[in-house]
């Protein structure tokens, strides 16, 4: 028995079918006036992807100052103003819209047998949002940049700081609209353009934790907007609201900036989340063990999720009874979580798994995540908070949880349907070098940046006491190892665009409506509406098809 | 060996020497700290290790080579129910002990010895009792639980000893407050954790543990001749305050000798407790409290006097034990004096004569140690 | 369970071809049918007032705690505020929302010259609106009440300066740090009713496009969707404002 | 599922303009109370009262100028889900601020 699933059609006679929704029209302006979810969501992709590699070079530049105690290779106000970069384009830029604005805004409707997102027009709008807003953040950069911390901490940003916050302001502000309109659009269609009998429980799970996110984003990024606003007005005209020598409360900024800004690493990781669901689920030839309650874990995060925010601020001096509650609420969002990675981890249970590199990321993931997760809890609990926080054990939490949970599902997921974005396959050899590459370098990167949070290292340090250095430098070593690892998928991804295999209609015998149809799809998606008659993940189902197709070809 | 490579060699041996999971437990809290650290480590890495043993065991087992067939299973609500229970289990326990441990830390025993702590762009000033003012270190003695009152004088800081295990911000108009005791002598770290702009990492600083003996010298050698609370008299006549918060019966202020400690009860009802916060309040925003029975004439002083220049005076009014015969003569109702014995400066009654060469801004400079 | 219902009379593999029998000119291709569309419109503007409830949600949060805080500043900081151009502009916003109702129910039934006179009404009203703030604004500025700019605490510090306020309310004379607070309620005041009068704005421009299309006939001809939901627009408006004027206007009138 | 019902539900329930004016008419009977209700004494209820007729006017409005009387589950759905997410922003960030007034434990 093989070791692969992968059924690729004959090399020699197969062909990218002719009309698909990348050569139905041609002219840069088909591209940059479409309706078409899945050109906007490779618009998108060539963006994010842009902008990732902008925000990886600042991390690189931070590791490299890193390297020695003393604030050598950049002043520290450079320093200060890199990390800020870094933190404002890899949340705002990247980390925010990358699943959902790529792989969610390509595969929604042909998950749901749909044709296109309800609101088209507004979904082209959202990439024009985006990408008004990163050019606006990369001038800021060009213009001298802004330091911050992408926190915008008041009265640091409103008062002491003389960089660009109005500008860097207005981009995070247009950023998040660009990122409402997404939710908005995939709210709407989840719930109104799923095909005939494509009810709630038979949609995949990648959709039900879109839409969990969707829901944070349509909710919590207006107060994000207004809390901008409020900055934006203080530092021009000062209002007051946040100057505490006008009567202003500054920590009500806290509360204002992380009614957004907590739930907004849900909306970072949730998509990822929907995209393990289907790897783990394909690769091992199972349905996803528990289905609704990998569904209503999402939706449990969602809500939850608004209810922590504040155990950002336990040593702020919020009051005794708020970091009880907050504290409390924190322990309980933690666990939909752990759910989710005890039933990803039963799918494999008697499964019949293979190993192709998107299954290699989502074992990444599952582990990194789990790390991840776990400090998370550390860090609510309100007495190993007070150690904890604001050094670099924060740094690593959160960086496990985003780029060894979030950015690896994205790999995942963006190797798991290049076949079907494009009609080629990536190498396969090389790719799982890659995944390997990445999970090496991510660790050496991170985990000695737990220790030294431990020891006590603050973050946004440019220069620390010696005795931190040998982690650093293995830190910056990994960051090295790290760098390849995503270099290397750039290089063969492009590369397979023109030399890479035809991928046919299914090359992983996947269950999913996205599979069932030609690949890349036609602009139109489906010639006529599906049905959907079966339950989401169900193999007997597509063994059935195969064999009533081979009958039919015979 | 190290012909191969001196430098590797070097910084082999460096990190041998160097390496450490957890900084010293330097203070009373540090060990309970580190207890519920190493709990929430283990819960962890044995979750890692189910985790990590359940993939791979199922990925050798149920590989497609040797399990051709996969065998659908929806699901399984006893295994689910257990999956979820156990780490929410696990979570309140990490909650409850973690909320125990926060409020051992911020909340201080009544005998705690009051430090002042300063935080501005980009320096920490502390401010003692006897007057001893010392700019980015902090001398404590050992075995004596030490509360930081903490007020930053323009954006937000963060005092961190990772040694102590303890840490708070520093916030602009707010005193916070942390307390600590220390063990064992020696010289510390001190961070600013909350960036705090273009030299936040330039603001650190070092937390010398003494003896009480090795204290005291240092005390005596490093004082400035005026305790806090002398200094916060002389500010006291200087801005004359006395004019009004005198102990005549027709005074326009309320007496404030004994008030640190009391229940004020205010004009349209209500109490409020007199301490470091509301004594800050009442002179920058004096309108926001108004004592039964006076009228709100104060002039805010917000601008006039610097933080150090508050902290003076709050440390006077503390001190305040004023002598009996203002005590018929209070217009403030129910005052019950429970001002701790507290060092407590010789003459407390306000001086009438006020030397108007003590601004806020001469005020006596401490010893600043490097 | 229509979906299941459906289902059930359509095998796996059976052309479903929903709602493709009339296509009128405004239904977009991706949408199977009209319903489809104009649902999914409706619901697209709930979810977007969804966000604009959050966005002044930030304010709001803020005004209630200032206003815990520095009660007595907001206090005789709203007695500056008056209350007849106040109530005037309630009732024209109000009114406007009716309007705007009977201008939906108009293009339902397909009454076009209804339609375009409850719009020109409406139009008209929000103009108004807007004027009356204006004049409210002007008052403020006059008296130098706008945040950042000279702010003048004269009429807090000593109420007697600023008689016609004085002779209805009688206020005491605030303490410098006390009065110096009422501009964190003007700052409020500005930045909320700055924002109402921004969507306002939007709105009336939104309202000549669509007097034009109406004279057209554009909304009566069973497509009414675009009418719905700016009526749905302008009444959230409407009631942002039915919630601003008491916590302006009203906190505390009565003399002391 | 709630937007099944809107599928079937989806026909719009034309209401009468009677219907507006009324609502429209007790919107300004209850402007004027308010104003009325401000300039009495009533101690603690003067907030309370001028809220309470608010959120009455805001319930007359979104029921029926907004139709959500007339409209599917879905529709309600989603008010409840803003006015949720508004009470939790507020009623949260309250708790801290009132309850850092009752001090230390």
């Amino acid at each position: 028995m093989s070791s692969t699933i992968v059924v690729l059609p004959d090399q020699s006679t197969a062909r990218i079918p002719k009309v698909n929704f990348i050569t139905k029209e041609n002219g840069i302006l088909s591209w940059l006036l479409t309706g078409d979810h899945k050109r906007i969501a490779i618009l998108y992709l060539i963006s994010i992807t842009f902008f990732f590699f902008i925000g990886g070079s600042l991390a690189g530049l931070i590791r490299l100052e890193l390297l020695t105690p003393q604030s050598d290779l950049m002043a520290t106000d450079t320093y200060n103003k890199v990390f800020t970069m870094h933190g404002i384009i890899m949340i705002f830029f990247f980390l925010v819209p990358s699943v959902p604005a790529t792989l969610g805004n390509f595969l929604i409707p042909l998950m749901l047998g749909a044709k296109d997102l309800a609101l088209p027009k507004i979904n082209l709008l959202s990439w024009y949002l985006y990408m008004a807003a990163g050019i606006l953040a990369i001038y800021t950069m060009a213009t001298g940049g802004v330091d911050t911390g992408w926190t915008f901490t008041t009265p640091l940003s409103t008062h002491y700081v003389n960089t660009n916050v109005l500008t860097t302001g207005l981009a995070v502000f247009i950023a998040g609209f660009s990122s409402i309109f997404t939710g908005l659009n995939f709210i709407v269609t989840i719930h109104k353009m799923r095909c005939p009998g494509m009810t709630w429980f038979r949609m995949p799970l990648f959709v039900w934790a879109h839409y969990a996110a969707s829901i944070l984003m349509v909710l919590g990024t207006p107060v994000l907007a207004i809390t901008i606003v409020l900055v934006a007005l203080e530092r021009t005209i000062g209002i007051g609201i946040f100057d505490p020598t006008k009567g202003g409360d500054p920590i009500l900024f806290q509360h204002l900036f992380w009614f957004y800004s907590h739930p907004a690493v849900y909306i970072m990781i949730l998509p990822g989340m929907g995209v393990i669901s289907e790897t783990i689920s394909t690769f091992s030839r199972k349905r996803v063990f528990g289905y609704t309650a990998v569904a209503f874990s999402s939706v449990a995060i969602a809500v939850f999720g608004f209810f922590v925010w504040a155990h950002h601020m336990f040593i702020m001096g919020v009051s005794n009874y708020a970091v009880l509650v907050f504290s409390l609420l924190t322990m309980l969002v933690a666990v939909p979580s752990a759910i989710k990675i005890f039933n990803w981890t039963f799918t494999l249970y008697k499964g019949s798994i293979t190993f192709e590199t998107p299954m290699l990321y989502t074992f990444g993931f599952m582990g990194l995540f789990t790390i991840g997760g776990l400090t998370g809890v550390f860090l609510g609990a309100s007495g190993t908070d007070i150690h904890l926080t604001e050094t670099y054990f924060i740094v690593a939490h959160f960086h496990f949880v985003m780029v060894g949970g979030m950015l690896m599902a994205f790999l995942a997921g963006i190797h798991f349907w290049w076949p079907k974005m494009t009609g080629r396959m990536y190498p396969e050899k090389i790719s799982q070098l890659a995944a390997v590459v990445t999970f090496i370098g991510f660790n050496f990167t991170f985990f000695p940046q737990f220790i030294l949070g431990t020891l006590g290292m603050p973050r946004r340090y440019a220069a620390y006491p010696p005795e931190f250095q040998v982690l650093n430098v293995f830190s910056t070593a990994g960051a090295s190892i790290l760098g390849v690892g995503y270099l290397l998928p750039i290089l063969y991804l492009t590369w397979s665009l023109k030399y890479g295999e035809i991928a046919g209609d299914n090359p992983w015998q996947a269950t999913g409506l996205e599979w069932q149809i030609q690949s890349p799809p036609l602009t139109e998606n489906f010639p006529i509406t599906p049905i959907m008659d079966h339950e989401a993940y169900d193999y007997d189902w597509l063994e059935k098809k195969r064999e009533k197709e081979v009958t039919l070809v015979g | 060996m190290s012909h191969i490579s001196p430098v590797l060699w070097q910084f082999l041996v460096k990190w041998m020497t160097t390496f450490a999971l957890f900084p010293p437990e330097a203070s009373k809290i540090a060990p309970q700290m580190d207890a519920l650290l190493f709990f929430m480590v283990l819960v962890s890495l044995v979750g890692l290790v189910i985790v990590i043993l359940l993939v791979t065991t199922f990925s050798i087992l149920y590989r497609r080579s040797r399990h051709p067939i996969a065998v659908q299973i929806e699901g399984s609500t006893l295994l689910e129910a257990t999956w979820t229970i156990i780490p929410l289990g696990l979570f309140l326990i990490m909650f409850v002990w973690g909320a125990l441990l926060y409020f051992r830390i911020y909340t201080p025993p009544a005998n705690a010895m009051n430090i002042y702590v300063v935080g501005k762009q980009w320096m920490w000033k502390a401010e003692h009792p006897g007057g001893q003012h010392e700019i980015n270190a902090l001398h404590i003695p050992i075995g004596k639980p030490i509360q930081l009152t903490l007020i930053s004088q323009d954006v937000f800081h963060s005092f961190s000893i990772p040694a102590f295990r303890v840490k708070r911000e520093a916030i602009p108009g707010r005193y916070t407050t942390v307390w600590f005791e220390a063990t064992t002598p020696g010289t510390y770290h001190l961070f600013c954790t909350q960036y705090c702009g273009t030299n936040h990492s330039a603001m650190i600083g070092d937390i010398v543990v003494l003896t009480p003996d090795g204290y005291k010298q240092w005390l005596a050698e490093s004082t400035s001749g005026m305790s806090l609370a002398q200094n916060g008299e002389r500010l006291f006549a200087s801005l004359s305050c006395n004019a009004c918060h005198n102990a005549r019966p027709d005074a326009r202020g309320p007496n404030l000798a004994n008030v640190y400690g009391a229940k004020l009860a205010l004009n349209g009802g209500g109490t409020v407790l007199v301490d470091e916060a509301y004594l800050r309040e009442s002179i920058l925003n004096p309108s926001q409290h108004i004592t039964q029975g006076f009228a709100p004439i104060m002039p805010t002083y917000q601008g006039q006097i610097s933080e150090d220049g508050v902290i003076a005076l709050v440390e006077y009014i503390k001190n305040l034990k004023s002598d009996y015969r203002v005590e018929q003569t209070l217009n403030t109702t129910d005052l019950l004096p429970e001002g701790e014995g507290k060092a407590a400066p010789g003459s407390a009654a306000p001086a009438a004569a006020s030397s108007k060469t003590a601004r806020p801004e001469t005020a006596p400079k401490g010893v600043v140690k490097p | 369970m229509s979906d299941s219902t459906r289902v059930a009379h359509g095998t796996a593999d059976s052309l479903h071809t929903g709602g493709h029998e009339e296509h009128p000119a405004y239904l977009r291709h991706h949408f199977e049918n009209v319903e489809q569309q104009a649902d999914a419109a409706g619901f697209a503007m709930w979810l977007f007032l969804l966000t604009e409830v959050m966005f002044f949600g930030g304010m709001f949060t803020a005004y209630l705690i200032y206003r815990n805080w520095y009660y007595p500043a907001f206090v005789e900081a709203s007695h500056q505020l008056n209350v007849v151009w106040g109530t005037l502009n309630t009732a024209v916003l109000i009114t406007s929302s009716f309007t705007m109702a009977m201008g939906v129910w108009c293009a339902e039934v397909r009454k076009q010259a209804g339609l375009v006179l409850c719009l020109v009404l409406t139009f008209i009203l929000g103009l108004a609106f807007l004027g009356i703030k204006t004049v409210e604004y002007k008052e403020k500025i006059e008296k130098h009440h706008v945040p950042g700019f000279h702010y003048s605490l004269k009429s807090f510090t000593n109420p007697q300066s600023d008689p016609e306020i004085y002779k209805e309310y009688h206020d005491k004379p605030l303490g410098v740090d006390m009065a110096r607070h009422t501009e964190i309620y003007f700052s409020l005041y500005f930045a909320m009713t700055g924002m109402h009068a921004l969507h306002m704005i939007i709105g009336i421009a939104i309202l000549g496009f669509m007097i034009f299309r109406a004279r057209a006939g554009a909304y009566t001809s069973g497509h009414v969707t675009f009418v719905e939901n700016f009526g749905l627009y302008w009444h959230f408006v409407d009631i942002i404002w039915i919630f601003l004027f008491p916590l302006l206007y009203l906190i505390s009138r009565h003399a002391n | 599922m709630t937007d099944q019902h809107e599928m079937e539900e989806s026909q719009h329930h034309v209401v009468s303009p009677m219907i507006y004016i009324i609502i429209g008419g007790s919107l300004l009977v209850l402007t004027g109370l308010t104003v009325f209700a401000s300039f009495l004494e009533l101690g603690i209820f003067n907030p309370i009262v001028a809220l309470a007729i608010a959120c009455v006017k805001a319930v007359l409005v979104v029921l029926f100028f907004m139709h959500v009387k007339y409209s599917s589950k879905l529709t309600k759905l989603t008010v409840f889900c803003g006015l949720f997410t508004f009470i939790a922003l507020i009623g949260m960030t309250l708790m801290d601020y009132f309850s850092r007034a009752w001090g230390r434990w």
